[in-house]
């Protein structure tokens, strides 16, 4: 009984003794400057870090970290950059490449990175008891599509072929301009064939192999630690083929899905980035601090669906008056603090010089006019619908600002639902929802990964649309242009095909926006909100 | 000499409701080896008087106005608490009447019994423990060194007293307070403390201060006697004196009040309004114990307007018998036959329309009321479910049932904890007779009960059982009082019977050693002249 | 004594056999699966995914292969983080949430009895209406409001202590604690008070004043022990509580506690890790309202004795 | 006869009315504390139910250009992000918190106080039984059963209500078991027994009555809870759609804005805590006037 009241009170002690230790020494920050630590803040906690399960921000940018691809890219051009590859040569036709692996490229226990661990690696993630959500981003090569829906059993059919040790050869179905991009996705990655079959089947999603200590990978460095919840920390890889680049010693990763205390942590120098901001605090760090807070165009774009399967939204006209009454400029300046874009197209314009076609403006006046025309003069007898947004407080914004907007403008009676993200996700996938809220992040910075996404039946449709000259344009003719000027054209003739028709109503491109030390270098901020980790390192200006 | 002298004592409580005069004008002295008695009613302001000389009084809303206590050449009045402290429970000590509440129950005997030792004399943990051990050895506690580990609900009443005494002694005390320290116990047990008490006190020269509301309790043991009335002393003197020559009109009602009449015996019908035949009633007891046999065939017959009398210690099984003879228990064996209906194995709803005809009066007048009812709820739940009365003349049954247990009208929508205790009865006795019921069950209804107040209720009953025709069982472990109201008597002894007769013939002619042995216990007797 | 210990264990087991299995179907009835995707997924992904969890089995047999894991005392794998088994992560957060959960009822039960006990001492005085008007605070006040009141305070403007974190900086630990175990305060204090009002109307509180002792050594020998019984009874309960309500402070504080967990599956549709954390906390709820009826009788001499006999 | 004229003469006697609540209303008219309780929520509800006559503005009525404005002239406590008036929003938020709050406690203390009542009233299986099943209850992950709950039925108000009631009355139960276990030992329940009245009278009149204190002091504190559980249901998508909001849900907006626009915080806050200090004296105060020892000392 004394012992443990004893031990009660050496606690409260301890307590109180270390609030007072607080405060005297240097900030983690700085502490972190100096000894090369990036302490990151990383959004929410990544569920994986096999490439080839992985889906997600997050992940991408641990992931990054521990391994490297064929190809990499530059962080302030966004061009492709020799990787585990230290060239390639691309046929005429633009359909074969073959890829020159550098031969000292090392996985983390020695090994070296052979051709045959990227031919081994593209058939884990392409075999479909896998089930890697991301297979498709390989989709542009030859048969891998047949190889990974079961279509063809024997992985030799597909287009890749070890050519020797250090030499990779990929046949394409069709010239694809982003092909060598998709080499610094993380599906397209290799990984240690010895440590996965190690730990068991390779097609095992539940295996342990890429586990603290048991993780072997090729990248700048090295998984040290993961705590999950609490942080992930990764250590230089001494093996790694540049690790005289690698600037940093370590990178600490902090899973931080609640703003406030994300953007709380960074004033109390505890992180050296924010994955974002919460959007009150943008005036203020404009204000105050205008060197931290960073606002950068982003490859991703804000849009609402309409279920254009059902009445009303099934007219054409009502759907064009629904659009042409949100004052897109009015909600960026105010709700949104001026820092989006705003859209009525689809796709972010300047994507590799893609500029997208402008149709409609905001017109109150003719969408009244329009809903008129449609049957509900003044909003008269308009249905009741509901717009549908997943659980999330700048989506709440948003909505409740666009639902007054129409009250306001088309005096019609609109209702705001909210549904945590899976219920979100299965409501969105079975058109189960009368105008829905999404955000699209581009995989690769090219138009195709928008527009190929609203194909009759697309899977990520979701609308109900349908257009055969679209579908024609899409899958057809524009995968055969090998020119962009041509390509561009046939696009900007999809996306004028998709606006008349309005399944949905653009709001804006999206622009990242986050808080980053001043310390943090050799990070700027690109559409892709990519990371090179061995451009980044810290110094003090002081 | 005198230990203690207490002059012009006032006490006065400062309340909301304006000024109570609780104790108003006192004087008396405390001789060493002597006992100074202090009678009066609940109220009379005699505790007040006792314990405002140590302080222990809350203050506010108490004060005291006037007066000097000197006791070993100090005024306690004019101490200060830390002061006051050191002869708390050193110089004075107190025993209190109610040794189920008196004794911390989350302590164990021995820590409370040697409590005042550390505290006034410093001892260490081990003398003070062997010194425990002595004093509980001192007044009777068999086994003491075991004892000492026990928790106060391992003892039984009377045990808990001799342990509260033990505890008030072992500092050596010049005084002893004792605040009816024998009102909650059985009239054996309660012999036991009261010879245990002066024979302490006479072996260690102890002042004793014992404070009443039983004149025949204080008979055998008080020298000198105050008769305390709303404050005030209203006469003093000799035992002898008190007794044999009352002065005041209100010490004359306190001696009236004992019962000492015996009921003339009246015949009855030989009609049955009720018989068990023997009835057994078993508790399950924790498992692995078997079951406890609280009724072990016990046989009786109650003739119509009878007053059966159910006699026995605490535990002896009586209060069992009453309520399973109702079929609020349920019987292990026998039979039980009411009204020429056989009761025995009545569900709940069949026994619903018997419950007019057969009720019962409780011991505990403060548990058996709902407190949050009202007087007139009360007496108008029974009439409306039986259905007796209909609404409109509700409110005149009510009224004419106030009259009949004599609570005055103007009461009626008070509630229980407004009256005085014997008030309560009258509520309950009401609620009970409201259905006009031709049999009664009175469980020790008495007991709890101030003894001027025990006269009145005896004698409602009375009146009550010749107004309504009532046949009655009536239960107590008092022999006095069931001498007073009973026409025949049933003698209890752990379950069983163990004799059985007319009041007279039990009363003077016991044949069991167990009836003599409760006999004997009867406090007062050199008044009684019983035995 | 072990009688009632075993008895009442006997009573969980149907109790949690029942959670068990309400859960492992209301979790697959309830809208969104664990695999539901921004990104469409093909039929075959989804196939093989199912299969990849057992999910392709049909229901009365994916039960009672979990059942058949759970008696061996496996939890199965997590959907939400392949690769770990539900095992692994609860253990991985119990020990974060349980010294949350101590610091919180330590601190709860030392502020709250001792402003209870200060309050009954004289009720109805300020002395009792301002802790008394704190512990209303404290219950009105939702951790998600406290927590970020309590870190703009002392760790923004003051500079005392981190924002979050969970022993990586020194005294990282102590603003959670004191945002979890307010509302307990709150409420034993609240306890405490009608505990302490209760017993100190005892007269054996009398007895032990006309022996002479000291005002504060009545109050802690002999009315304490009474008059914090319905503390001890709510501390059970409370610690079931804090451990499965810790989740709010633990996202305000990024703790990487259990709480974090279970919401996280909830959210993710982890339908395995659902389950565990729902059983594994069940579990606790029992052992801990056993713990404190324990802890009750303990201090209860006559209940104690009862369970003796 | 004769007992009729003496009752029209004994006319403060008249017993007619009579009820431990009437007397209580008695009791509680005394308590000044309770009754400026009392006067304060009555002034809320009808400060909130008229807010359509109080305030000029609508509660959805945006002024984007104008966002979060400080308390001015033109709008008494400031605007929120949208330029909507807060002091039309907390007017409005009131009724939908006070609503959740009284009918949703309710629920929860019915059905709790019936079947506590009834668990304790019963005892042995019977008891074991019903609070076994309080405890799967308890344990169930509550969010998963919210969501389903939602699948099925769809969003409305009733299920808003169901669904708090669902989860408040478990403690309620216990609570109430627990009291009723010990009174029923007590004399008068026997007494009761002995007068004939079935089972149901008995916890209904002479039980429940009696463990009214702890079942005030509990609904009290159950009264926040109810209000913030709206929040967190709200803020899932059970519950309240915007525009319309309430005070949990404004307090729980405002304290992401908290250094910013800390009248957006404070406000509904202010609202909602003086509400709940309000119901606690009031709370306190109806338990003493219910308990007819306490106040005629």
């Amino acid at each position: 009984m004394k012992t443990t009241r004893r031990n009660c009170l050496i606690i409260l002690f301890g307590l109180l003794l270390s609030a007072c230790g607080g405060g005297s020494s240097l900030s983690r920050v700085d502490q972190g400057t100096i000894d090369g630590v990036l302490h990151f803040g990383n959004g929410t906690e990544p569920q994986t870090i096999d490439p080839h399960i992985a889906t997600g921000v997050p992940e991408h940018h641990v992931i990054t970290a521990l391994f490297e691809g064929l190809a990499t890219k530059n962080p302030y051009t966004l061009e492709s950059e020799p990787g585990v590859a230290e060239s390639w040569d691309i046929s005429e036709d633009g359909k074969t490449y073959i890829f020159h692996i550098r031969p000292n490229a090392r996985w983390s226990n020695g090994d070296a990175v052979t051709a045959e661990d990227f031919r081994w690696s593209w058939e884990r993630i392409l075999t479909p008891e896998l089930a890697s959500e991301y297979s498709y981003m390989l989709y542009p090569i030859a048969n891998a599509e047949n190889f990974n829906k079961g279509r063809i059993p024997d992985f030799n059919q597909v287009g890749v072929k070890v050519l020797d040790q250090l030499t990779l050869e990929v046949q394409l179905r069709a010239p694809t301009p982003y092909f060598l991009q998709l080499m610094d996705h993380y599906s397209t990655f290799p990984v240690h064939r010895a440590t996965i079959e190690a730990f068991g089947s390779y097609t095992d999603q539940l295996s342990q192999w890429s586990r603290e200590g048991n993780i072997v990978s090729n990248g700048p460095f090295q998984l040290a630690e993961w705590r999950i919840n609490s942080h992930i920390r990764v250590e230089k890889s001494m093996s790694y083929w540049d690790t005289d680049s690698v600037k940093l010693n370590s990178i600490i990763f902090y899973p931080t899905d609640n703003l406030i205390t994300e953007e709380r942590m960074f004033r109390d120098g505890l992180i050296h980035r924010t994955e974002d901001v919460p959007l009150d605090k943008v005036p203020v760090y404009l204000e105050e601090d205008p060197d931290t807070i960073v606002i950068a165009p982003y490859l991703s774009s804000y849009y609402y669906m309409i279920n254009t399967t059902k009445p009303p939204l099934d007219d054409l006209r009502v759907r064009r008056a629904l659009s042409m009454s949100v004052d897109r400029d009015l909600l960026n300046e105010t709700v949104l603090e001026n820092i989006m874009v705003p859209a009525y197209f689809l796709t972010p314009p300047g994507t590799v010089g893609y500029e997208p076609p402008v149709t409609f403006a905001y017109d109150p006046e003719q969408a009244r006019a329009l809903l008129a025309e449609a049957g509900y003069p003044n909003g008269e007898g308009f249905p009741y619908f509901e717009i549908l947004y997943n659980t999330q407080e700048n989506h709440r914004r948003i909505a409740v600002a666009i639902q007054e907007m129409w009250r306001e403008t088309l005096n019609i009676d609109v209702g705001i639902v909210n549904q945590e993200w899976q219920v979100y996700l299965e409501s969105v996938g079975n058109i189960n929802y009368d105008v829905a809220r999404r955000g699209w992040v581009g995989d690769y910075v090219d138009p195709n990964t928008y527009l190929d996404m609203f194909i009759t039946g697309g899977g990520n449709n979701n609308t109900g649309f349908s257009n055969a000259r679209y579908d024609e344009i899409m899958l057809n003719e524009a995968p055969l242009k090998l020119n962009n000027e041509e390509r561009f054209a046939l696009y900007t003739e999809a996306e004028t095909i998709l606006m008349d028709n309005m399944p949905i109503i653009p709001i804006y491109i999206y622009q990242t926006k986050n808080l980053k030390n001043p310390d943090m270098k050799g990070a700027p901020s690109n559409i892709m909100d990519h990371y090179n980790w061995k451009y980044v390192y810290l110094e003090s200006d002081q | 000499m005198a230990l203690l002298t207490t002059s012009d004592l006032r006490v006065y409580f400062h309340t909301r409701n304006g000024l109570v005069k609780a104790v108003d004008g006192i004087s008396f002295s405390v001789e060493e080896g002597k006992t100074y008695a202090i009678i009066g009613e609940s109220g009379s302001g005699k505790s007040v008087a006792c314990y405002s000389m140590l302080g222990l009084v809350p203050m506010p809303p108490g004060k005291i106005e006037s007066g000097e206590v000197w006791f070993e050449n100090q005024d306690l009045l004019k101490l200060s608490e830390s002061q006051l402290r050191k002869i708390r429970g050193k110089g004075i000590s107190i025993i209190f009447q109610d040794p189920m509440t008196t004794l911390n129950p989350f302590l164990k005997i021995g820590d409370q019994l040697i409590e005042p030792l550390r505290l006034h004399f410093g001892m260490s943990k081990k003398d003070a423990w062997q010194k425990g051990v002595q004093i509980l050895e001192e007044v009777g506690i068999k086994n003491p060194a075991q004892r000492m580990k026990s928790w106060p609900f391992e003892f039984s009443g009377g045990m808990r007293q001799r342990v509260v005494i033990a505890m008030a002694l072992v500092t050596e005390p010049k005084i002893i307070i004792a605040d009816e320290p024998t009102t909650a116990l059985d009239v054996t047990v309660q012999a036991q403390i009261l010879k245990l008490l002066k024979e302490l006190q006479v072996r260690r020269n102890i002042g004793v201060i014992f404070i009443s509301h039983d004149l025949s309790v204080v008979a055998d043991i008080a020298d000198e006697i105050a008769v305390m009335q709303n404050g005030i002393f209203v006469e003093q003197g000799t035992r002898d004196a008190i007794f044999s020559n009352p002065q005041h009109a209100y010490t004359k009602k306190l001696l009236a009040a004992v019962p000492d009449s015996e009921k003339t015996n009246q015949q009855h019908e030989n009609t049955y309004l009720i018989s068990a035949d023997n009835i057994s009633v078993h508790f399950s007891g924790n498992k692995g114990e078997g079951v406890l046999k609280a009724v072990d065939d016990v046989s009786l017959k109650i003739k119509q307007h009878e007053i059966l009398g159910l006699v026995g210690e605490s535990g002896s099984g009586k209060s069992t018998t009453g309520r399973a003879i109702l079929r609020l228990l349920d019987l292990a064996n026998g039979k039980i036959v009411f009204n020429n209906e056989d009761i025995s194995h009545y569900s709940r709803a069949e026994m619903k329309p018997l419950r007019r005809q057969m009720q019962m009066i409780f011991q505990d007048p403060y548990a058996s009321l709902n407190p949050r009812t009202s007087v007139y709820d009360t007496l108008a739940e029974p009439l409306l479910l039986h259905k007796i009365v209909a609404k409109k003349n509700l409110d005149s049954e009510v009224f004419s049932l106030m009259d009949s247990v004599g609570l005055s009208r103007e009461s009626v929508l008070r509630y229980p904890h407004e009256f005085s205790g014997g008030q309560r009865q009258r509520i309950a006795i009401g609620r009970a007779i409201a259905t006009k019921p031709a049999f009664i069950v009175a469980d020790e209804p008495v007991s709890a009960l101030d003894v001027t107040i025990q006269s009145q209720i005896l004698d409602l009953l009375l009146n009550l059982v010749n107004e309504f025709n009532l046949t009655m069982l009536f239960i107590s472990h008092d022999l006095g009082v069931v001498r007073y109201l009973a026409d025949r008597v049933l003698v209890m002894k752990d379950g069983k019977l163990v004799e059985e007769g007319a009041v007279h013939e039990i009363f003077n002619n016991p044949q069991e050693a167990y009836t003599r042995a409760l006999l004997d216990a009867i406090p007062g007797k050199s008044l009684l002249g019983v035995g | 004594m072990w009688r009632f210990i075993g008895f009442r264990t006997l009573q969980a087991i149907p109790v949690i056999f029942a959670v068990i299995t309400i859960t492992f179907f209301l979790v697959r009835a309830a809208p969104g699966g664990p695999f539901s995707s921004e990104k469409a997924v093909s039929e075959q992904v989804k196939a093989a995914l199912e299969a990849q969890f057992q999910l392709d089995l049909p229901p009365h047999e994916q039960y009672l292969a979990y059942l058949t894991d759970l008696i061996k005392g496996d939890f199965g794998p997590s959907f939400n983080f392949p690769g770990r088994s539900v095992n692994e992560l609860i253990f991985q957060g119990l020990p974060v949430t349980a010294e949350l959960g101590f610091y919180a009822l330590l601190i709860a039960v030392v502020v709250g009895t001792l402003s209870g006990v200060i309050a009954s001492l004289k009720p109805n005085s300020l002395q009792d209406y301002i802790p008394m008007s704190f512990a209303m605070v404290g219950i009105c006040m939702p951790s998600f409001l406290l927590g970020p009141t309590l870190v703009l305070v002392f760790s923004i403007w003051l500079g005392w202590l981190p924002v979050s974190g969970w022993g990586s900086i020194p005294g990282d630990k102590i603003l959670p604690s004191i945002t979890l175990g307010a509302m307990y305060a709150a409420y034993i204090a609240r306890l405490s008070r009608a505990g302490m009002l209760e017993v100190l109307s005892q007269d054996y509180l009398r007895t032990a004043r006309a022996k002479g002792l000291p005002e504060y050594k009545v109050i802690i020998k002999h009315a304490l022990r009474g008059g914090l019984i319905p503390v001890v009874a709510f501390l059970g309960p409370a610690f079931a509580g804090l451990l499965s309500g810790s989740f709010v402070v633990e996202t305000v504080f990024q703790v990487p506690g259990l709480g974090r967990f279970y919401i996280q599956a909830a959210f993710n549709r982890d339908y395995t890790m659902i389950l565990g954390t729902t059983v594994f906390l069940a579990t606790l709820i029992v052992l801990f309202n056993l713990l404190s009826d324990v802890l009750a009788a303990w201090l209860n001499p006559r209940l104690r004795y009862q369970f003796r006999k | 006869m004769s007992n009729q004229t003496t009752q029209i003469e004994n006319i403060d006697a008249m017993p007619k009315g009579v009820s431990l609540w009437d007397d209580a209303w008695i009791r509680l008219k005394k308590n000044k504390l309770a009754m400026v309780g009392l006067c304060f929520l009555i002034f809320m509800m009808i400060v909130c139910l008229m807010a359509p006559l109080l305030t000029p503005y609508g509660y959805e009525e945006q002024d984007l250009r104008l966002g979060a404005s400080a308390p001015s002239v033109t709008h008494w406590l400031g605007t929120d992000t949208f330029g909507r008036d807060m002091l039309t929003r907390i007017l409005y938020g009131g009724r939908v918190s006070l609503m959740v709050g009284f009918i949703a406690t309710s629920v929860a203390l019915l059905i709790g106080v019936t079947y506590g009542a009834i668990a304790g009233y019963a005892g042995g299986k019977v008891d074991a039984l019903m609070m076994r099943l309080v405890d799967i209850i308890y344990a169930l992950p509550f969010m998963i059963f919210i969501v389903l709950l939602m699948v099925v039925f769809g969003r409305n108000l009733l299920l808003l209500f169901l669904a708090i009631g669902a989860v408040e009355w478990l403690v309620m139960a216990r609570i109430v078991r627990g009291q009723i276990q010990n009174l029923k030992q007590q004399e008068f329940v026997e007494a009761a027994i002995s007068l004939g009245l079935s089972p149901g009278a008995i916890i209904r009149k002479h039980l429940i009555p009696n463990a009214l204190g702890p079942i005030i002091v509990y609904t009290t504190l159950t009264i926040p809870n109810v209000m913030l559980l709206e929040a967190f249901l709200s803020f899932l998508g059970l519950g309240i759609q915007p525009p319309q909001s309430s005070w949990g849900l404004l307090i729980s907006y405002g304290v992401e804005s908290m250094e910013e626009y800390p009248w957006l915080l404070i406000f509904p806050g202010l609202a909602l805590t003086l509400t709940l200090f309000a119901l606690n004296f009031m709370g306190d105060g109806l338990r003493d006037a219910l308990d007819p020892k306490a106040s005629r000392d």
